[in-house]
């Protein structure tokens, strides 16, 4: 019933130069890796990528950077990469700094519907400025609003043919708020499988949110290796 | 002020013992990264305590085997590591739903400044490169408790306790405890309350190192850790 | 106005067999309680619909055999169903954050009176017992395309079709279309424009049973259904 | 970890006159049958109940209305009872209608720390009368706020000793919201199972938000049976 595709190439294609991306994960973990070295070799240009970090130097949208292709950056925590330093510095790229919980709840007030919501985060910080701070029973809250994108590029451990996907672990974070957020979502996902495999009542992303799904093979490249000392 | 010389890696060791007795058994708890994660280390082994990590796991085990490694599974400070029996994955959205509504007991974070009224600063310095604040504008207003737990000092032998912080704010009137290597301070609403000093300090030298005025709880325990 | 008497079941039957053509193969559909459940009864085999039911069911499937009725499965009429392979289940503010989203292609409801400009009654009348509105304040914002199944008159033989709605709102500037015994009347920003006659019905027969002024389609197809 | 109650009547023991209670289910699907018993028994009163339907004459929510217990209802379509019709007419009982996506929303936000929310529904109705407007996007919304509960009632098909829950089917319905926004949380579930035996990615609610829980057989009465009709 989906869009499944067999090139990564062939999933992204119909982006264009200025779109506004999300883009799951986090950290490097469950960011659609494949899909991202699509977008590098399409050479997509201007874009507005919402993705709560922006990868390393040499993996994950640290390759986009690289590459010139982003304009303007909304995250939470980003600059573990060299070139994301040198081009805020320079003036080529623009960031917009959101915290965690309000950068993952304006993704899915987008997907549902809300246009505006109030949050006790960054009041009284310098990202209340220009804000409408608001009380309610005597505490203040600012007004926050929706996060739409043209394309939600994410990944899942597991994809169905109408689209339902399951996660793995931690990799779920921001993809499932992202799937609903798109105005076109493509899934990568490290297997595809028959509808009805995966079971109705544990379906974290109904297929209803997601337009396309690919098989990929993972890398998974680990950020900070961290294991038990041996004795 | 006197010079005193500690060893930086058992000073902080000192702070992580005393910030586990903040942890209650029973309780949901979320430990920031770096130095806060660190006390997990130390939580004693009758405590039954569940970590909430703010990227979507509730019940942080410890770091995993060589052979357990599992890239799909990390922390907030993107470690790679198990989950306990019992643990639950859920988005990010899900997570901060958790923490905003304040169903977590506790958080322990890092901090650079804290105000008299709790104001707490601890994720950007003007003229730096600015990463961002992650989680920490959320968990400060969704914890039932936030403890912050730093150096007295800064590097350059500054007070980082203050009348008014002089960074930009992470969160207003958040702070209820302030833990360092020479004390145990309260934010209440008469301002700063010494609790507790730590080994090697007396009352006035913690005065001396405070940036606002200290009052002594009748409680005061001295050499308290 | 020439008085005609139809049968009222094969009436319904009739709205329902029409409205069945709104349904687009490859679309997500939700079906308002009552006479807009039915249509699902004429979905031809050939279309791939998933249906959604707001109280958390994306994939409604047929009634079930007795011996598989579950009393945990049921759609938003509250009727026992099954559900089709593929389908996913959600808590109601996911389900209505599917639906306020906009993610739904269609949806059919029922309806009391519907204006000029799209504005639709459909869940009080003043003086009687409010029941409540349901799901369907937020649905008619939800849907891509919003469809009105209804008798084109009361009971008592009044336009339900007005220039303005006389009974409380249930949406403001909602509709799309409107399918009755006699016609297929479209909302559009110059008002309604009729589409198609029911067969029985001339154009002037319609109009005469609407309370608005009523255009008439270039490509207005007469006895269509 | 959590409390394990033995019998209904202890679980709700705490409750006391006045209190603002959620009770889960969809019609009379995956509400807390047996909770809900011990409430008429326990004859707590002046209650204001947030629960989308108000049950049936001799059924779940109907039986409190029967017995008097309710002073205020909040909920999206009620009166499927006699007891309702009548005490609303002599004054006794009080209504809020909300819209369905409206309210299971405000009771999300009410658990998810979101004071208040903008949403299209209700808008040019008898809805929004006193509430705030406010256009985004050219778009006219209403401004609504959270629901919070002393105590939420709800029901699971399955729920371990940390209080981690899974639903069954669409019992689901209101029960999650329900359970985070109660600053009280009991969880009537159809079997208690050790903790570990729930997969930690296919946990519907995670148990933090559950106080205690306890067993219960269910009739689980049905609305409206409807079967294929034999040939």
């Amino acid at each position: 019933m989906k869009e499944i595709y067999q090139t990564f190439t062939e999933a992204i294609e119909k982006m264009e130069d200025g779109a506004t991306i999300m883009v799951g994960g986090f950290g490097l973990v469950g960011i659609p890796e494949n899909l991202i070295l699509a977008l590098v070799e399409s050479n997509v240009k201007h874009l507005t990528v919402v993705s709560n970090n922006c990868g390393v130097d040499d993996w994950g949208l640290g390759l986009l950077l690289k590459n010139h292709q982003i304009d303007r950056m909304i995250g939470s925590y980003v600059g573990e990469n060299k070139a994301f330093e040198r081009q805020v510095l320079s003036g080529e790229l623009k960031v917009e700094l959101v915290p965690q919980g309000t950068l993952s709840e304006r993704i899915r007030a987008g997907g549902a519907g809300i246009p505006g919501f109030y949050t006790p985060a960054g009041v009284g910080t310098p990202l209340a400025e220009g804000k409408e701070i608001r009380s309610f029973e005597g505490k203040d809250y600012l007004l926050e609003t929706a996060l739409k994108s043209d394309f939600s590029l994410i990944r899942a451990a597991i994809g169905d043919k109408h689209g339902n996907l399951q996660y793995a672990k931690t990799a779920q974070n921001f993809n499932p708020m992202m799937a609903a957020a798109g105005k076109v979502t493509i899934a990568e996902v490290e297997q595809v499988v028959e509808t009805g495999r995966i079971d109705p009542a544990y379906i974290h992303t109904p297929g209803i949110y997601v337009d396309g799904i690919i098989e990929g093979k993972q890398e998974k490249r680990i950020e900070r290796l961290t294991v038990q000392q041996e004795d | 002020m006197m010079l005193k010389q500690f060893d930086k890696v058992s000073t902080r060791e000192k702070i992580a013992i005393r910030a586990e007795r903040e942890i209650v058994s029973g309780s949901y708890v979320n430990l920031g990264i770096g130095m806060p994660t660190k006390v997990a280390n130390y939580i004693q082994a009758d405590k039954k305590v569940i970590l909430q990590s703010e990227n979507g796991l509730l019940g942080i085990g410890r770091f995993p085997d060589k052979h357990e490694v599992d890239p799909d599974l990390i922390n907030a400070g993107k470690e790679t590591v198990t989950a306990v029996t019992g643990a639950a994955y859920f988005s990010s959205a899900e997570s901060f739903a958790m923490i905003r509504g304040e169903h977590l007991d506790l958080a322990i974070l890092g901090g650079m400044e804290v105000s008299e009224s709790g104001d707490l600063a601890n994720w950007m310095i003007p003229g730096k490169m600015i990463k961002g604040m992650g989680g920490a504008m959320d968990i400060v207003h969704g914890a039932k408790k936030i403890v912050i737990i730093m150096d007295h000092l800064t590097r350059h032998g500054e007070p980082k306790i203050l009348k008014e912080c002089q960074l930009p704010l992470t969160g207003k009137n958040v702070v209820d405890r302030i833990i360092t290597d020479r004390a145990v301070i309260d934010v209440t609403k008469d301002g700063f309350v010494l609790q507790e000093t730590a080994q090697g300090w007396t009352i006035d030298e913690v005065k001396e190192s405070t940036g606002a005025k200290l009052h002594v709880s009748k409680q005061l325990i001295e050499e308290a850790f």
